[in-house]
Protein backbone atom coordinates (compact mmCIF):
# COMPACT_ATOMS: atom_id res chain seq x y z
CA UNK A 1 0.00 0.00 0.00
CA UNK A 2 2.35 2.66 0.99
CA UNK A 3 4.76 1.63 -2.54
CA UNK A 4 2.00 2.83 -4.51
CA UNK A 5 1.76 6.10 -2.46
CA UNK A 6 5.25 6.39 -2.98
CA UNK A 7 4.44 6.13 -6.82
CA UNK A 8 1.62 8.45 -6.90
CA UNK A 9 4.25 10.98 -4.57
CA UNK A 10 6.93 10.92 -7.20
CA UNK A 11 4.28 11.24 -9.75
CA UNK A 12 2.95 14.70 -8.57
CA UNK A 13 6.40 16.94 -7.45
CA UNK A 14 7.45 15.33 -11.25
CA UNK A 15 4.27 17.05 -12.72
CA UNK A 16 4.76 20.36 -10.79
CA UNK A 17 8.53 20.91 -11.29
CA UNK A 18 7.81 20.07 -15.10
CA UNK A 19 4.52 22.44 -15.06
CA UNK A 20 6.70 25.24 -13.81
CA UNK A 21 9.35 24.49 -16.15
CA UNK A 22 6.81 24.24 -19.07
CA UNK A 23 5.89 27.91 -17.55
CA UNK A 24 9.24 29.37 -17.79
CA UNK A 25 10.38 28.15 -20.70
CA UNK A 26 7.34 28.74 -23.04
CA UNK A 27 6.85 31.68 -24.94
CA UNK A 28 3.51 33.78 -24.89
CA UNK A 29 0.50 33.67 -21.86
CA UNK A 30 -1.44 31.09 -23.84
CA UNK A 31 0.97 28.47 -23.81
CA UNK A 32 2.49 28.87 -20.70
CA UNK A 33 -1.54 28.86 -19.73
CA UNK A 34 -1.71 25.47 -21.36
CA UNK A 35 1.59 23.91 -19.52
CA UNK A 36 1.13 24.82 -16.23
CA UNK A 37 -3.27 24.44 -15.65
CA UNK A 38 -2.55 20.84 -16.93
CA UNK A 39 0.61 20.28 -14.78
CA UNK A 40 -0.44 21.68 -11.88
CA UNK A 41 -4.10 19.80 -12.03
CA UNK A 42 -2.40 16.59 -12.51
CA UNK A 43 -0.08 16.91 -9.70
CA UNK A 44 -2.70 17.82 -7.45
CA UNK A 45 -5.03 14.93 -8.25
CA UNK A 46 -2.16 12.07 -8.06
CA UNK A 47 -1.24 13.73 -4.66
CA UNK A 48 -4.94 13.78 -3.41
CA UNK A 49 -5.37 10.00 -5.34
CA UNK A 50 -1.94 8.71 -3.45
CA UNK A 51 -3.17 9.80 -0.03
CA UNK A 52 -6.11 8.66 -0.14
CA UNK A 53 -4.96 4.95 -1.14
CA UNK A 54 -2.72 5.60 1.76
CA UNK A 55 -5.65 6.30 4.52
CA UNK A 56 -8.30 4.05 3.02
CA UNK A 57 -11.94 5.25 4.42
CA UNK A 58 -11.85 8.13 6.94
CA UNK A 59 -12.99 11.48 7.63
CA UNK A 60 -9.39 12.14 6.46
CA UNK A 61 -9.94 10.97 3.23
CA UNK A 62 -13.51 11.90 2.95
CA UNK A 63 -12.45 15.77 3.26
CA UNK A 64 -9.73 15.11 1.00
CA UNK A 65 -12.55 13.91 -1.65
CA UNK A 66 -13.98 17.08 -1.54
CA UNK A 67 -10.90 19.32 -1.96
CA UNK A 68 -10.43 17.19 -5.55
CA UNK A 69 -13.61 17.84 -6.56
CA UNK A 70 -13.60 20.98 -5.98
CA UNK A 71 -10.18 21.46 -7.34
CA UNK A 72 -11.70 19.42 -10.63
CA UNK A 73 -14.34 21.91 -11.06
CA UNK A 74 -12.50 25.59 -10.23
CA UNK A 75 -9.07 24.90 -12.09
CA UNK A 76 -10.06 24.98 -15.60
CA UNK A 77 -12.78 27.69 -14.95
CA UNK A 78 -9.80 29.81 -13.38
CA UNK A 79 -7.43 28.79 -16.16
CA UNK A 80 -10.47 29.64 -18.74
CA UNK A 81 -11.05 33.09 -16.95
CA UNK A 82 -7.17 34.04 -17.95
CA UNK A 83 -7.16 33.39 -20.84
CA UNK A 84 -10.24 34.48 -21.80
CA UNK A 85 -9.07 37.67 -20.46
CA UNK A 86 -5.97 38.06 -22.40
CA UNK A 87 -7.64 37.18 -25.58
CA UNK A 88 -10.43 40.05 -25.19
CA UNK A 89 -7.54 42.24 -24.43
CA UNK A 90 -5.99 42.07 -27.43
CA UNK A 91 -3.03 40.06 -26.90
CA UNK A 92 -1.83 37.82 -30.26
CA UNK A 93 -1.53 34.13 -29.84
CA UNK A 94 2.33 33.38 -30.58
CA UNK A 95 3.14 31.43 -34.00
CA UNK A 96 5.91 29.82 -35.15
CA UNK A 97 7.96 30.70 -38.08
CA UNK A 98 6.59 28.65 -41.02
CA UNK A 99 7.48 27.73 -44.62
CA UNK A 100 5.76 29.26 -47.32
CA UNK A 101 3.88 26.29 -48.81
CA UNK A 102 2.23 26.63 -45.04
CA UNK A 103 1.52 29.92 -45.21
CA UNK A 104 -0.60 29.28 -48.65
CA UNK A 105 -2.55 26.07 -47.40
CA UNK A 106 -4.01 28.12 -45.20
CA UNK A 107 -4.78 31.28 -47.60
CA UNK B 1 12.18 13.99 9.35
CA UNK B 2 9.05 11.92 7.53
CA UNK B 3 8.32 11.85 4.15
CA UNK B 4 5.71 14.18 3.89
CA UNK B 5 8.07 16.80 5.56
CA UNK B 6 10.37 16.09 2.41
CA UNK B 7 7.62 16.47 -0.02
CA UNK B 8 6.61 19.55 1.18
CA UNK B 9 10.09 21.19 0.77
CA UNK B 10 9.67 19.36 -2.77
CA UNK B 11 6.68 21.37 -3.24
CA UNK B 12 7.97 24.86 -1.68
CA UNK B 13 10.84 24.74 -4.57
CA UNK B 14 9.40 24.40 -7.46
CA UNK B 15 6.59 27.62 -5.83
CA UNK B 16 10.12 29.70 -5.85
CA UNK B 17 10.55 28.88 -9.39
CA UNK B 18 6.88 30.32 -10.41
CA UNK B 19 7.70 33.01 -7.94
CA UNK B 20 10.48 34.14 -10.80
CA UNK B 21 7.12 34.01 -13.14
CA UNK B 22 5.75 36.85 -11.03
CA UNK B 23 8.93 38.95 -11.11
CA UNK B 24 9.76 38.97 -14.83
CA UNK B 25 6.07 38.38 -16.25
CA UNK B 26 6.00 41.32 -18.92
CA UNK B 27 2.05 41.96 -18.90
CA UNK B 28 -0.63 41.25 -16.30
CA UNK B 29 -1.50 38.34 -17.61
CA UNK B 30 1.46 36.62 -16.91
CA UNK B 31 1.84 37.47 -13.38
CA UNK B 32 -2.00 36.19 -13.07
CA UNK B 33 -0.52 33.07 -14.69
CA UNK B 34 2.13 32.45 -12.01
CA UNK B 35 -0.12 33.28 -9.24
CA UNK B 36 -2.33 30.34 -10.64
CA UNK B 37 0.20 28.19 -10.09
CA UNK B 38 1.22 28.94 -6.67
CA UNK B 39 -2.14 28.06 -5.26
CA UNK B 40 -2.42 24.54 -6.03
CA UNK B 41 0.96 23.52 -4.75
CA UNK B 42 0.25 25.79 -1.46
CA UNK B 43 -2.62 24.13 -1.41
CA UNK B 44 -0.76 20.38 -1.46
CA UNK B 45 1.39 21.63 1.16
CA UNK B 46 -1.21 22.53 3.50
CA UNK B 47 -2.56 18.93 2.89
CA UNK B 48 0.69 17.05 3.31
CA UNK B 49 0.93 18.85 6.52
CA UNK B 50 -2.20 18.48 7.90
CA UNK B 51 -1.89 14.58 7.21
CA UNK B 52 1.96 15.07 9.04
CA UNK B 53 -0.11 16.61 11.99
CA UNK B 54 -2.82 14.02 11.94
CA UNK B 55 -5.81 16.29 12.60
CA UNK B 56 -8.87 16.07 9.89
CA UNK B 57 -9.80 20.01 11.23
CA UNK B 58 -6.46 21.32 9.39
CA UNK B 59 -8.12 20.14 5.98
CA UNK B 60 -10.95 22.69 6.16
CA UNK B 61 -8.09 25.13 5.83
CA UNK B 62 -7.10 23.79 2.77
CA UNK B 63 -10.31 23.82 1.34
CA UNK B 64 -10.96 27.75 2.48
CA UNK B 65 -7.73 28.53 0.95
CA UNK B 66 -8.94 26.71 -2.83
CA UNK B 67 -12.18 28.51 -2.72
CA UNK B 68 -10.22 32.51 -1.95
CA UNK B 69 -7.47 31.80 -4.60
CA UNK B 70 -10.03 30.66 -7.12
CA UNK B 71 -12.07 34.27 -6.01
CA UNK B 72 -9.26 36.58 -5.89
CA UNK B 73 -7.95 34.86 -9.87
CA UNK B 74 -11.94 35.93 -11.06
CA UNK B 75 -11.85 38.86 -9.42
CA UNK B 76 -8.53 40.07 -11.26
CA UNK B 77 -9.35 38.91 -14.48
CA UNK B 78 -12.81 40.39 -14.42
CA UNK B 79 -11.28 43.77 -14.11
CA UNK B 80 -9.28 43.05 -17.14
CA UNK B 81 -11.97 42.22 -18.79
CA UNK B 82 -12.73 45.03 -21.11
CA UNK B 83 -9.69 46.96 -21.00
CA UNK B 84 -7.02 46.68 -23.97
CA UNK B 85 -3.20 46.32 -23.73
CA UNK B 86 -1.55 49.03 -23.60
CA UNK B 87 -4.06 51.46 -21.91
CA UNK C 1 10.89 25.12 5.87
CA UNK C 2 10.37 28.63 7.75
CA UNK C 3 13.33 30.52 6.40
CA UNK C 4 12.21 29.53 2.68
CA UNK C 5 8.86 31.00 3.06
CA UNK C 6 9.89 33.76 5.28
CA UNK C 7 11.97 34.73 1.79
CA UNK C 8 9.92 34.43 -0.35
CA UNK C 9 6.88 36.92 1.67
CA UNK C 10 10.33 39.14 1.86
CA UNK C 11 10.61 39.24 -2.07
CA UNK C 12 6.96 39.38 -2.80
CA UNK C 13 6.77 42.56 -0.32
CA UNK C 14 9.25 44.20 -2.02
CA UNK C 15 8.03 43.78 -5.42
CA UNK C 16 4.45 45.27 -4.57
CA UNK C 17 6.19 48.12 -3.62
CA UNK C 18 8.27 48.79 -6.55
CA UNK C 19 5.87 48.16 -9.10
CA UNK C 20 4.09 51.12 -11.14
CA UNK C 21 1.82 49.17 -12.69
CA UNK C 22 -0.91 48.65 -9.84
CA UNK C 23 -2.89 45.90 -11.15
CA UNK C 24 0.72 43.85 -10.94
CA UNK C 25 0.99 44.65 -7.21
CA UNK C 26 -2.04 43.67 -6.40
CA UNK C 27 -0.89 40.42 -8.03
CA UNK C 28 1.89 40.37 -5.55
CA UNK C 29 -0.03 41.42 -2.56
CA UNK C 30 -2.29 38.40 -3.19
CA UNK C 31 0.90 36.14 -3.43
CA UNK C 32 2.09 37.81 0.04
CA UNK C 33 -0.78 36.99 1.92
CA UNK C 34 -1.39 33.74 0.22
CA UNK C 35 2.43 33.04 1.36
CA UNK C 36 1.58 34.75 4.89
CA UNK C 37 -1.28 32.43 5.42
CA UNK C 38 1.15 29.36 4.41
CA UNK C 39 3.25 30.57 7.65
CA UNK C 40 0.88 30.91 9.75
CA UNK C 41 -0.38 27.56 9.12
CA UNK C 42 3.10 25.88 9.64
CA UNK C 43 3.37 27.89 13.35
CA UNK C 44 0.26 26.08 14.09
CA UNK C 45 -2.49 28.54 13.97
CA UNK C 46 -5.05 27.50 11.55
CA UNK C 47 -7.66 29.91 12.65
CA UNK C 48 -5.63 32.76 12.23
CA UNK C 49 -4.68 30.94 8.50
CA UNK C 50 -7.92 31.15 6.99
CA UNK C 51 -9.01 34.89 8.71
CA UNK C 52 -5.49 36.02 7.20
CA UNK C 53 -6.38 34.27 3.17
CA UNK C 54 -10.24 35.56 3.73
CA UNK C 55 -9.16 38.61 4.53
CA UNK C 56 -5.91 39.70 2.78
CA UNK C 57 -6.42 37.16 -0.29
CA UNK C 58 -10.52 37.51 -0.97
CA UNK C 59 -11.71 41.16 0.52
CA UNK C 60 -8.65 43.43 -0.13
CA UNK C 61 -8.05 42.25 -3.29
CA UNK C 62 -11.52 42.46 -4.81
CA UNK C 63 -11.23 46.12 -2.42
CA UNK C 64 -8.28 47.05 -4.77
CA UNK C 65 -9.66 46.19 -7.92
CA UNK C 66 -12.07 48.00 -7.45
CA UNK C 67 -10.30 51.33 -6.69
CA UNK C 68 -8.17 50.90 -9.63
CA UNK C 69 -11.39 50.39 -11.57
CA UNK C 70 -12.55 53.74 -10.39
CA UNK C 71 -9.48 55.34 -10.54
CA UNK C 72 -6.00 55.28 -12.94
CA UNK C 73 -4.14 51.84 -13.06
CA UNK C 74 -0.56 53.39 -13.59
CA UNK C 75 1.14 54.96 -11.11
CA UNK C 76 3.62 58.08 -12.18
CA UNK D 1 -32.18 0.72 -25.36
CA UNK D 2 -30.74 3.88 -25.74
CA UNK D 3 -32.58 4.74 -29.18
CA UNK D 4 -35.53 3.51 -27.85
CA UNK D 5 -35.67 5.53 -25.05
CA UNK D 6 -34.73 8.65 -27.11
CA UNK D 7 -37.70 8.01 -29.17
CA UNK D 8 -39.64 7.71 -26.29
CA UNK D 9 -38.61 10.96 -24.80
CA UNK D 10 -39.48 13.29 -27.90
CA UNK D 11 -43.13 13.15 -27.62
CA UNK D 12 -43.01 14.01 -24.46
CA UNK D 13 -41.27 16.91 -24.58
CA UNK D 14 -43.54 18.34 -26.87
CA UNK D 15 -46.96 17.82 -24.58
CA UNK D 16 -44.82 19.93 -21.84
CA UNK D 17 -44.15 23.06 -24.13
CA UNK D 18 -47.65 22.56 -24.85
CA UNK D 19 -48.58 22.77 -21.20
CA UNK D 20 -46.29 25.29 -20.20
CA UNK D 21 -49.05 28.02 -20.95
CA UNK D 22 -51.40 27.24 -18.48
CA UNK D 23 -50.92 27.93 -14.93
CA UNK D 24 -51.30 25.41 -12.81
CA UNK D 25 -48.54 23.19 -14.26
CA UNK D 26 -46.74 26.83 -14.26
CA UNK D 27 -47.03 26.85 -10.20
CA UNK D 28 -46.32 22.84 -10.71
CA UNK D 29 -43.32 23.28 -11.91
CA UNK D 30 -41.84 25.82 -9.48
CA UNK D 31 -42.04 23.09 -6.90
CA UNK D 32 -40.39 20.87 -8.40
CA UNK D 33 -37.31 23.28 -9.16
CA UNK D 34 -37.45 24.40 -5.25
CA UNK D 35 -37.19 20.21 -4.65
CA UNK D 36 -34.39 19.97 -6.69
CA UNK D 37 -32.51 22.89 -5.73
CA UNK D 38 -32.94 21.82 -2.01
CA UNK D 39 -31.52 17.72 -2.67
CA UNK D 40 -28.64 19.24 -4.96
CA UNK D 41 -27.77 21.83 -1.87
CA UNK D 42 -28.37 18.37 0.39
CA UNK D 43 -25.85 16.68 -0.89
CA UNK D 44 -23.33 19.55 -0.87
CA UNK D 45 -23.67 19.53 3.11
CA UNK D 46 -23.64 16.05 3.61
CA UNK D 47 -20.21 16.09 1.97
CA UNK D 48 -19.16 19.01 3.49
CA UNK D 49 -20.11 18.14 7.01
CA UNK D 50 -18.89 14.64 7.10
CA UNK D 51 -21.81 14.25 9.85
CA UNK D 52 -24.84 11.55 9.74
CA UNK D 53 -26.26 12.54 12.80
CA UNK D 54 -30.15 12.96 12.84
CA UNK D 55 -30.04 16.77 14.09
CA UNK D 56 -27.09 17.67 11.54
CA UNK D 57 -29.40 16.17 8.79
CA UNK D 58 -32.21 17.44 10.06
CA UNK D 59 -30.58 21.27 10.02
CA UNK D 60 -29.03 20.85 6.68
CA UNK D 61 -32.07 19.60 5.46
CA UNK D 62 -34.08 22.68 7.02
CA UNK D 63 -31.30 24.99 5.88
CA UNK D 64 -30.74 24.13 2.22
CA UNK D 65 -34.71 24.59 1.99
CA UNK D 66 -34.44 28.20 2.86
CA UNK D 67 -31.46 29.02 0.44
CA UNK D 68 -33.42 27.06 -2.22
CA UNK D 69 -36.55 29.06 -1.71
CA UNK D 70 -35.31 32.35 -2.46
CA UNK D 71 -32.29 31.45 -5.19
CA UNK D 72 -34.17 28.63 -6.69
CA UNK D 73 -34.50 31.22 -10.26
CA UNK D 74 -30.46 31.71 -10.06
CA UNK D 75 -29.64 27.46 -10.20
CA UNK D 76 -33.02 26.21 -12.90
CA UNK D 77 -34.10 28.53 -15.43
CA UNK D 78 -37.53 28.79 -16.47
CA UNK D 79 -37.07 27.64 -20.08
CA UNK D 80 -35.26 24.59 -19.43
CA UNK D 81 -37.86 22.05 -20.79
CA UNK D 82 -35.81 19.10 -21.20
CA UNK D 83 -36.20 16.61 -17.80
CA UNK D 84 -32.64 14.69 -18.64
CA UNK D 85 -30.56 18.00 -18.58
CA UNK D 86 -31.67 18.31 -14.76
CA UNK D 87 -31.71 14.42 -13.93
CA UNK D 88 -28.21 13.18 -14.86
CA UNK D 89 -27.91 9.54 -15.61
CA UNK D 90 -26.17 8.28 -12.08
CA UNK D 91 -24.24 4.99 -13.15
CA UNK D 92 -22.44 7.12 -16.38
CA UNK D 93 -21.82 10.49 -13.88
CA UNK D 94 -20.04 7.69 -12.00
CA UNK D 95 -17.75 6.93 -14.96
CA UNK D 96 -17.06 9.82 -16.90
CA UNK D 97 -14.41 10.83 -14.29
CA UNK D 98 -12.65 7.68 -14.43
CA UNK D 99 -12.17 8.48 -18.22
CA UNK D 100 -11.53 11.59 -17.65
CA UNK D 101 -8.66 11.08 -15.18
CA UNK D 102 -7.17 8.62 -17.28
CA UNK D 103 -7.14 11.26 -20.31
CA UNK D 104 -5.74 13.79 -17.78
CA UNK D 105 -2.61 11.47 -17.00
CA UNK D 106 -1.84 11.16 -21.26
CA UNK D 107 -2.46 14.30 -21.73
CA UNK D 108 0.28 15.23 -19.08
CA UNK D 109 2.73 12.87 -20.42
CA UNK D 110 2.03 14.24 -23.94
CA UNK D 111 3.32 17.83 -22.18
CA UNK D 112 6.36 16.89 -21.26
CA UNK D 113 7.43 16.03 -24.67
CA UNK D 114 6.91 19.83 -26.20
CA UNK D 115 8.31 21.21 -22.14
CA UNK D 116 11.52 19.47 -22.85
CA UNK D 117 12.32 20.15 -27.01
CA UNK D 118 10.64 23.54 -26.30
CA UNK D 119 8.63 22.77 -30.00
CA UNK D 120 5.71 23.61 -30.27
CA UNK D 121 3.09 24.45 -32.96
CA UNK D 122 0.13 26.94 -31.72
CA UNK D 123 -3.03 27.88 -33.40
CA UNK D 124 -6.54 28.90 -32.45
CA UNK D 125 -9.65 27.02 -34.41
CA UNK D 126 -12.89 27.74 -33.59
CA UNK D 127 -15.35 25.29 -33.81
CA UNK D 128 -19.54 24.34 -32.82
CA UNK D 129 -20.75 21.87 -30.83
CA UNK D 130 -23.84 19.90 -30.59
CA UNK D 131 -25.02 19.64 -26.99
CA UNK D 132 -28.18 21.38 -26.17
CA UNK D 133 -28.28 22.39 -22.37
CA UNK D 134 -26.04 24.62 -20.62
CA UNK D 135 -24.04 22.64 -18.22
CA UNK D 136 -23.23 20.03 -20.91
CA UNK D 137 -21.73 22.46 -22.51
CA UNK D 138 -19.84 24.06 -19.65
CA UNK D 139 -18.66 20.58 -18.86
CA UNK D 140 -17.62 19.69 -21.77
CA UNK D 141 -15.60 23.02 -22.13
CA UNK D 142 -14.13 22.37 -18.86
CA UNK D 143 -12.80 18.60 -20.35
CA UNK D 144 -11.19 20.11 -23.32
CA UNK D 145 -9.51 22.62 -20.95
CA UNK D 146 -8.04 19.26 -19.15
CA UNK D 147 -7.24 17.36 -22.18
CA UNK D 148 -4.35 16.99 -24.74
CA UNK D 149 -2.97 20.44 -25.40
CA UNK D 150 -6.21 22.48 -25.94
CA UNK D 151 -7.18 25.27 -24.03
CA UNK D 152 -10.68 26.89 -24.00
CA UNK D 153 -10.62 30.62 -24.83
CA UNK D 154 -14.27 31.53 -25.21
CA UNK D 155 -17.66 29.90 -25.00
CA UNK D 156 -20.38 31.76 -26.66
CA UNK D 157 -23.92 29.80 -27.11
CA UNK D 158 -22.63 26.73 -29.07
CA UNK D 159 -19.78 28.20 -30.56
CA UNK D 160 -16.31 27.48 -28.96
CA UNK D 161 -12.80 28.77 -29.46
CA UNK D 162 -10.11 26.67 -28.87
CA UNK D 163 -6.34 27.17 -28.14
CA UNK D 164 -4.27 24.42 -29.41
CA UNK D 165 -1.19 23.56 -28.69
CA UNK D 166 0.81 21.23 -31.59
CA UNK D 167 -1.73 21.65 -34.16
CA UNK D 168 -2.71 19.51 -36.96
CA UNK D 169 -5.02 21.33 -38.82
CA UNK D 170 -7.08 24.51 -38.57
CA UNK D 171 -10.13 23.07 -40.71
CA UNK D 172 -13.05 23.51 -38.38
CA UNK D 173 -14.64 20.19 -39.22
CA UNK D 174 -11.93 18.03 -38.30
CA UNK D 175 -10.38 19.92 -35.77
CA UNK D 176 -13.55 19.06 -33.62
CA UNK D 177 -13.41 15.66 -34.58
CA UNK D 178 -9.89 15.74 -33.26
CA UNK D 179 -10.42 17.99 -30.22
CA UNK D 180 -13.90 16.65 -29.02
CA UNK D 181 -12.98 13.12 -29.22
CA UNK D 182 -15.52 10.93 -27.62
CA UNK D 183 -16.35 13.80 -24.87
CA UNK D 184 -19.35 14.74 -26.79
CA UNK D 185 -21.09 11.37 -27.40
CA UNK D 186 -20.59 10.73 -23.85
CA UNK D 187 -22.22 14.04 -22.22
CA UNK D 188 -24.98 13.70 -25.03
CA UNK D 189 -25.72 9.99 -23.07
CA UNK D 190 -26.02 11.79 -19.92
CA UNK D 191 -27.23 15.42 -19.93
CA UNK D 192 -28.47 15.34 -23.67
Amino acid sequence: MIFIFYIFLFLSIFFAFFGNIGMLRFPDVYTRLQASSKCATTSLLSLFIGLMILKGFSSISVRILVIAIFFLLTSPVASHAIGRSAYEGGILPWRRVRKKEDISEDK
Amino acid sequence: MSVFVIASFCFLATSLLSLIRIIIGPTAQDRLVGLNLIVPQVVAIMVLMAINFNRAIYLDVALVYAILGFISIIAITKYLKGKKLHE
Amino acid sequence: MLEIILLIILVLAILSLQFKDLLSAIICLAAFSFMLSLLFYYLHAPDVAIAEAAVGAGVATVLFVLVISRTKRRER
Amino acid sequence: MLITRRKLFKPLQKKRKEKVKSVNVHSKWKIIRILLTTSYLMLGWIFFTVNLAPFSLFLGLMLSFAVAFFTYDLFIEKEEAARRSLLPRIYLLIIYPLVLLTKVYLASFKMIIPVISGQSNPRVVHFRTRLKSELARVVLANSITLTPGTLTLDLDNDHLIVHWLDAKTIHSHYAARLIKGHFESWLKRIWM
